[in-house]
């Protein structure tokens, strides 16, 4: 039995416990990791234009992943993202030939909230799951899309210049995203730790009975929360057909399953209760890096394919490991 | 049944693209132009072989005449077009071929389509230097053909080679990322060839304020509108008509009425418009239709096969709506 | 008896609703029979088979992403494999995919055990990973499948001892379904492994302590989803006679399917009759839509409906028993 | 039992993160020898218990089954061994019902039925799921379910914390006929009284370490009480009887701060009417599934009442939500802690809870620091692994149930059996809270499974039974036999002297569970 007071404690369990503490520093070693990989294999790349275009891209799918972080804080998913997105972005693209852009944009995103909406009322009030709900109304909002895209193919579509500006353009070599980004990622992860909202999404995750004990109407927050992801989604979109300049039915559906994993992969537990959004942000930007290195890659598609899964696989199971109790 | 009256039933199995959309209209537009289909019975949805040969039994137990199918792959419907073959429903399949016997086939080729816009590319760079060869989805039977259309141009020409390959899923967004990371390396290269995923790589290059190199699209709105006015933009829309599916109900309507066709396959052969000859900015200027979703195809009608306004298209209304 | 009906409640009201969507389908089309009953059965096999795997994994307390995936891995090896081959080839064929499909459900169930990472992601990421080996597989939509396994599935049994009046109405597909998920599920349910997997999905903790192995539980459960997806891949190939390394629809659906079965997502409770009857359901209204010709994208929407609002009455109708 | 001993652990540690569950325990168990552990909360019994049955693994230890050395690694292996525990927690699968829960672990179903019938359950249906079942009968369908298979030793980790007298009673006696058999049982236990009453010797472990193992004879809980807790003050003191309560200086006709008039919910709550004064602790008793359940839950907004009306400070009142209860200033503590806590979240954001519910902007996080640390000394809740409340042992998740209403200033206290399974020192805490709240003006109404209680702090007592309330008594003269009495339906003794402490002659009758 050891006597003495612990002073000397291995440098393998101190490094852990630090790891453990700081969540962030481990992923964010695993993206630099995969940035100097990238360099390897492509000498030169890692360039000031590549850092901003690689943000450019990582901004709308944080942002989609915002809307998973928070719902799976509470337990949940939204599986609507990617077509509310769409909605939106579509929308926006084709109000604006008859509005003002200011207008257009307010208008595109009233579907999302009220999706958002619809979400949380299914998902809070009559307690579907939100898998399911959130699966349902994605259909429901594709196929309204359709139907509005026949009632204004005549009107043609446009992106405005402002949001051009937001998505594709650079200042000084600074992406002009992060005008808009910064500050909702700061509301966001403020908003999580030192809010009441914040806490309450927290306490719903991890002890949905508990929270309606200390007076908790959990559908309140719940219907809440749905919307505002839908509204994130929105300008998710937004920012997306910004950058992309084409707005199409199916924009920013392939971003729904990285989404997922973005938050996933930044920590977040999808059982609820755990996790925040700075790791998802740094998750957004090792998903869009990894996408980069396997399109270099000059390896055949199904092989890139099985690579991708097995990354995302490690890096998760690292971080698992790295945060959890020893 | 008698004149003005058929049920024509339409399978297909990509939604929310821009050309899968526009034939849908074009569909709708002949159907009510014709004046001899009374109704459509459309199942379209995002599914694979196996979907669509539930929707055609779907139809086949509707009662539909005839079925215009655009066909998730060549060989997998097979069975389902046979059983309504045997029902005496007459089918067309369009966009693609089908190996089925009974069936018509008015497909566009799109071996061609690849061979003609590589073709056109590798002559621009005289037959020397590096290409980036952005395909459609990996497993499509679509993009599949058009690989071996590619190769076929690609082994004509030894002096050009592939410095990248990548799949866009056609998908804008990804185009998008894949070109912008390739143009980050810094590596040089000659010239793009895609597969219809165009308007976003020549966006790329204008926001990147790199020098533009030959690129090589489909005849979507939004690209041919940048072959026109793009400064310093030297490239070909090969053309690739969604609007084929209206002459698929013309095809289906005429063997109803008892014109059955000599051959069983009609291959529509694809066009090439480039802007590097008068001759081609001509058509390509009379191409042009700012008006049209920059993802629909600008040749809205298939001449002979079709004779919708194209008011009607854009209006998108079929019998009864 | 009521304990009975009590249990299998929900799945006997869904077989209502599944008999009324049938009447409803012959008021529509006086011509619907045994002809459609056949091309019905034979369009909910595939997503039957994907549920039935998404069924198990789910009470097992998991979920599996990579059902898709591993259908279309089965599909293509299947169809590459009898390509050019003998008839007779084809028995050894089907034996060796089922065993992919195994192979596959225990890889998937040792790296959710191993890793530690919650199901829903490892399967996700195994998504990517299945998709990317079909399509080292088979590049493009391509193969073939041997004419006794194509025409396993297609026309009517006839049974020993039943008339043919009843046998004409009775599709061979169904039949293989109703064989495939019988002979795996039947002593699975009863036996101490099918309820630890139960167990398992239940309370993991008090499952361990009442001395469940509940590892090697939990990758059994992943293997027999495997071995489900497999039939379902193979079943893909019977279909369209080829291979394609694109997955289907079938993820998506089969977690539709698998909550209108009443199975909870999170575990331990439900069965596999339920969701198999939400599968036919599903695809019955998908013909009543085709048959009324309903726009197409008011199709989708009328889908989505249906999903949200049954889940939304069976949650309903739960609370109203509880409180009872 | 000198010679061989049965279970012989030595130098066992285990460590969560910082927590050192345990540092060096050891313990010793002869054949036909019932051995009680005992340790205040968090002295880590639980753990060396999972350790044993190899539910948990040991950083570092030996273990001797029969003299071998045995390393367990699942409960399966432990149970091969002889070793069978039943755990704190229930250990049935919630989703199965009791016939599939034996068949999974092999039990064999008449023992198996024979033991229920023993243990005081006389009507039982194989079919019904567990997740159903109250959690009394849980308790004993585990224990049940463990001597169904015979084992050598029996591992009871606070078996009879959660159940009522009449079935704790009922353990008792069959553990004591294990014990007559030749096998052995560890028995884990915060009561005195079943300690001396069952035991032959007792192990103590203080903060993971085992203090002392001393022989079970009179006299021997003062020397218990001084190994477990490491001190030799203020323990002869009882909490005491309670202080001249408010209740009794109240002027005639003032109203009382809670009326309940002919309350009725569920199929058990029937007619229940009491007034709940201001500044008293009044005590419920009832033995298992008479109502107390529903009446708590109308009161907390947890469950609809059918019948009767609710009045809080003379003002009707309707609870559709506990969000309303809490507005009336009606606050919750329930028994089961799982139920009330955060359990991956701080012990800050735990006692901070109930102030998020109603304000979802900007937290003010100095006011916030305040409460939560006022409220964190006054119940001197052990912090040390404050990150996770899952970390803190069971009496200190208990202190922050209850400091959550401290810090929002309580009006009402609700509290469902508070003190179940936890350590003496606790208790005493939790009960002069209870009077220092009530002595501020706060009222008590407090359900408690621990008859002595209602002495040590209550005021009055209402008794339930079969749904309605059949006696309230006065704290001076609601000693545990008269209480028992009542709460089997007997009608009050003439003469209520009986002595305090003698052993309640319950369990005798054969009373099932469920109203009469
Ligand atoms: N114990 C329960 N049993 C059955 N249903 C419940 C229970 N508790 C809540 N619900 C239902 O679940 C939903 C959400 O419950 P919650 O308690 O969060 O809302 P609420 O504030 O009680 O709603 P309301 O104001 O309508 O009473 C409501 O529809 C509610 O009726
Ligand atoms: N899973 C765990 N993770 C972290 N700490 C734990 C865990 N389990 C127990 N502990 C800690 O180990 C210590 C001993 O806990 P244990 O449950 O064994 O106490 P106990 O003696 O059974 O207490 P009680 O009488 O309250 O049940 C406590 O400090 C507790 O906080
Ligand atoms: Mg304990
Ligand atoms: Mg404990």
């Amino acid at each position: 039995m050891s006597t003495g007071t612990a002073v000397a404690i291995p440098i393998g369990r101190r490094l852990r416990r630090f790891l453990r503490d700081q969540p962030l520093v481990p992923l964010i070693v695993l993206l630099v990791g995969l940035v100097i990989v990238l360099e390897v294999l492509r000498p030169g790349i890692v360039n000031e234009r590549w850092i901003a275009n690689t943000i450019k891209f990582a901004i709308p799918l944080a942002i989609l992943a915002s809307c998973q972080t928070l719902t799976m804080l509470t337990g949940g998913i939204d599986l609507s993202v990617g077509i509310v997105a769409t909605v939106s972005a579509f929308v926006m693209a084709t109000q604006v030939t008859t509005h003002d852009p200011a207008i257009a944009i307010a208008i595109s995103l009233l579907p999302a909230i009220l999706i958002g909406l619809a979400n949380g009322i299914g998902a809070g009030v009559f307690r579907v799951h939100p898998l399911i709900m959130t699966l349902g109304l994605s259909l429901i909002a594709t196929g309204g899309l359709q139907v509005y895209q026949r009632t204004v193919l005549a009107t043609g579509s446009a992106i405005p210049d402002s949001l051009a500006w937001l998505g594709t353009g650079r200042t000084n070599g600074v992406p002009n995203s992060l005008v808009l980004f910064v500050p909702l990622a700061a509301v966001i992860i403020l908003g999580l730790r030192r809010t009441g909202f914040g806490r309450l999404l927290y306490a719903i995750g991890d002890n949905e009975n508990a929270a309606r004990l200390s007076g908790v109407r959990a559908w309140q927050v719940i219907v809440v929360l749905y919307a505002l992801s839908g509204l994130l989604a929105g300008i998710a979109g937004l920012v997306y057909v910004g950058l992309i300049k084409a707005p199409s039915l199916s924009l920013a559906v392939p971003l729904l399953l990285p989404s997922v994993a973005a938050a996933v992969i930044g920590g977040t537990s999808i059982f609820g209760g755990r996790g925040g959004y700075g790791g998802t942000i740094v998750g957004a930007l090792i998903l869009t890096v990894l996408t980069t290195l396997l399109t270099v890659l000059q390896v055949p598609e199904g092989a890139r394919r099985i690579l991708f899964g097995f990354i995302i696989l490690a890096v998760t199971a690292a971080h698992v490991r790295i945060t959890e109790d020893s | 049944a008698q004149d003005g009256s058929y049920t024509i039933g339409v399978s297909n199995t990509v939604q929310g693209n821009g050309w899968r959309e526009e034939m849908v209209c074009a569909i709708k537009a002949q159907a009510l132009a014709s004046g001899k289909v009374e109704s459509l019975n459309i199942a379209h949805r995002n599914t694979d072989a196996a979907g669509q040969l539930e929707d055609i039994r779907n139809l086949i137990q509707a009662g539909v005449d005839a079925i215009v199918v655009n066909p998730a792959n060549p060989e997998g419907i097979n069975p389902a077009i046979k059983e309504a073959t045997d029902a005496g429903i007459v089918v067309v399949a369009v966009d693609q071929a089908v190996t089925e016997q009974s069936a018509f086939v008015l497909s566009n080729n799109q071996e061609e389509y690849a061979y003609l816009g590589a073709k056109w590319l590798f002559e621009q760079l005289g037959g020397d230097g590096t290409v980036v060869y952005m395909r459609g989805a990996a497993g499509a039977s679509a993009d599949d053909d058009r690989d071996a259309g590619f190769k076929r141009a690609l082994a004509e020409f030894p002096g050009i080679k592939v410095a990248h390959e990548v799949f866009t899923g056609w998908q804008q967004d990804q185009g998008k990322q894949q070109i912008l990371d390739y143009i980050a390396t810094g590596i040089p290269f000659d010239g793009v060839w895609t597969s219809g995923i165009d308007n976003v790589i020549v966006d790329a290059f204008v926001e990147s304020d790199v020098p533009l190199v030959p690129i090589v699209g489909a005849d979507n709105a939004g690209f041919v509108g940048q072959l026109n006015s793009v400064e310093g933009l030297v490239g070909a829309a090969v053309t690739n008509p969604g609007s084929i599916g209206g002459a698929g109900v013309t095809l289906a309507v005429r063997i109803l009425d008892g014109e059955t066709p000599g051959s069983r396959t009609v291959l529509v052969d694809p066009e090439l418009w480039e802007n590097v000859t008068a001759d081609g900015r001509a058509k390509l200027a009379a191409a042009a239709d700012p008006s049209l979703d920059p993802e629909w195809p600008v040749s809205i009608s298939v001449p002979e096969w079709t004779n919708y306004s194209k008011a009607q298209i854009i209006a998108c209304a079929g019998p009864g709506e | 008896m009521t304990q009975t009906v009590r249990r299998h409640g929900w799945a006997i009201g869904l077989f209502a609703l599944l008999v009324l969507l049938l009447i409803i389908t012959k008021l529509i089309q006086p011509g619907y029979g045994a002809s459609g009953i056949g091309s019905l059965a034979r369009a909910a096999l595939p997503f039957a088979f994907a549920t039935a795997a998404q069924v198990i994994v789910v009470i097992a307390g998991g979920i599996d992403l990579s059902i898709a995936s591993m259908m279309a891995v089965t599909s293509v090896t299947a169809a590459a494999m009898m390509d050019g081959a003998s008839e007779e080839f084809a028995v050894v064929v089907v034996l060796f995919v089922l065993l992919l499909g195994i192979a596959m459900g225990m890889i998937n169930g040792i790296l959710v055990v191993l890793t530690r990472v919650p199901d829903i992601v490892v399967t996700l990421a195994m998504l990517f990973v299945w998709e990317g080996v079909a399509l080292l597989i088979l590049r493009a939509p391509g193969g073939a499948a041997a004419e006794w396994l194509k025409g396993i599935i297609v026309g009517t049994a006839g049974i020993p001892g039943l008339p043919a009046e009843i046998t004409a109405w009775i599709p061979k597909a169904l039949l293989v379904l109703v064989v495939c998920l019988g002979i795996v599920w039947l002593p699975l349910r009863r036996s101490r492994l099918g309820l630890s997997i139960y167990a398992v999905g239940s309370d993991a903790l008090a499952a361990f302590r009442s001395g469940v192995a509940v590892n090697r539980t939990k990758v059994v459960a992943y293997a027999v989803a495997g071995l489900f997806a497999a039939m379902g891949g193979l079943v893909l190939t019977m279909s369209t006679g080829i291979g394609a390394p694109i997955p289907g629809p079938y993820l998506l659906a089969s977690v539709a399917a698998v909550v209108l079965g009443g199975v909870a997502l999170g575990g331990g409770r439900g069965g596999l009759l339920g969701p198999i009857i939400a599968v036919f359901i599903l695809r019955l209204v998908r013909t009543d839509l085709t048959l009324l010709s309903v726009d197409p994208n008011i199709t989708t929407v009328i889908e989505g409906t249906i999903m949200v609002v049954v889940v939304i009455l069976g949650g309903l109708v739960a609370l109203r028993g509880r409180s009872a | 039992m000198t010679s061989e001993s049965l279970l012989d652990a030595s130098g066992v540690c285990k460590s969560y993160g910082p927590v050192a569950a345990l540092r060096d325990a050891s313990l010793t168990v002869g054949p036909g020898e019932v051995h009680a552990l005992v340790g205040a909360n968090g002295a880590g019994k639980s753990t060396l218990v999972k350790i044993l049955t190899g539910a948990v693994r040991p950083d570092s230890g030996r273990i001797l089954i029969r003299g071998r050395d045995r390393k367990v690694h699942s409960p399966a292996e432990a149970r091969r061994s002889g070793l069978v525990s039943v755990y704190q927690e229930p250990a049935l699968i919630p989703d199965l019902d009791v016939a599939d829960n034996l068949r999974l672990t092999g039990t064999p179903v008449d023992p198996f039925m024979k033991w229920v019938r023993a243990l005081g359950i006389d009507k039982l249906d194989l079919f019904e799921t567990a997740r159903d079942l109250p959690l009394a009968v849980l308790r004993i369908l585990d224990l049940a379910r463990a001597l169904a298979i015979e084992p050598d030793v029996l591992l009871l980790d606070e078996m009879t914390a959660a159940l009522p007298a009449n079935l704790a009673e009922k353990v008792l006696d069959v553990v004591r006929r294990q014990c007559e058999t030749g096998r052995s049982v560890i028995f884990i236990s915060h009561r005195f009284l079943e300690i001396s009453a069952l035991c032959d010797r007792a192990t103590v472990l203080r903060d993971g370490e085992t203090v002392g193992v001393v022989d079970v004879e009179a006299g021997v809980e003062e020397q218990i009480v001084e190994l477990m807790l490491g001190t030799r003050t203020e323990l002869g003191r009882a909490a005491g009887k309670p202080q001249q309560s408010a209740g009794d200086r109240r002027p005639e006709g003032e109203t009382p701060r809670l009326r309940i008039s002919n309350l009725g919910a569920g199929t058990k709550l029937e007619d229940v009417s009491f007034d709940l004064q201001v500044g008293e602790v009044l005590g419920v008793i009832a033995l298992e599934g008479q109502g107390q359940d529903e009446l708590f839950g109308v009161l907390s907004g947890s469950r609809r009442a059918l019948t009767g009306k609710i009045e809080v400070d003379g003002t009707e009142a309707r609870f559709r939500h506990p969000a309303d209860a809490i507005r009336a200033g009606l606050v919750y503590v329930p028994s089961n802690r799982v139920d009330a806590l955060l359990m991956q979240r701080s012990v800050r954001e735990n006692i901070a809870l109930p102030f998020c519910a109603g304000a979802w902007g900007p937290i003010d996080m100095a006011k916030e620091n305040v409460r939560v640390d006022g409220a964190i000394e006054r119940l001197q809740i052990d912090t040390r692994a404050q990150g996770e409340v899952q970390r803190l042992s069971g009496g200190n998740q208990q202190k922050v149930t209850i400091a959550r209403w401290i810090a929002t200033g309580v009006q009402t206290l609700l509290c469902f059996d508070p003190t179940r399974g936890i350590d003496i020192r606790t208790k005493r805490e939790i009960y002069s809270l209870l009077r220092e709240l009530a002595a501020q003006g706060s009222s008590v109404l407090l359900y408690t499974s621990e008859l002595e209680e209602v002495q040590l702090v209550c005021d009055r007592a209402v008794v339930i039974f079969g749904g309605r309330v059949v006696d309230v008594l006065p704290a001076d003269i609601a000693n545990e036999p008269t209480l028992m009495r009542a709460a089997y339906g007997l009608p009050r003794e003439v003469s209520s002297d009986a002595i305090p402490g003698s052993a309640p002659a319950h369990g005798a009758s054969g009373i099932e569970l469920g109203p009469a």
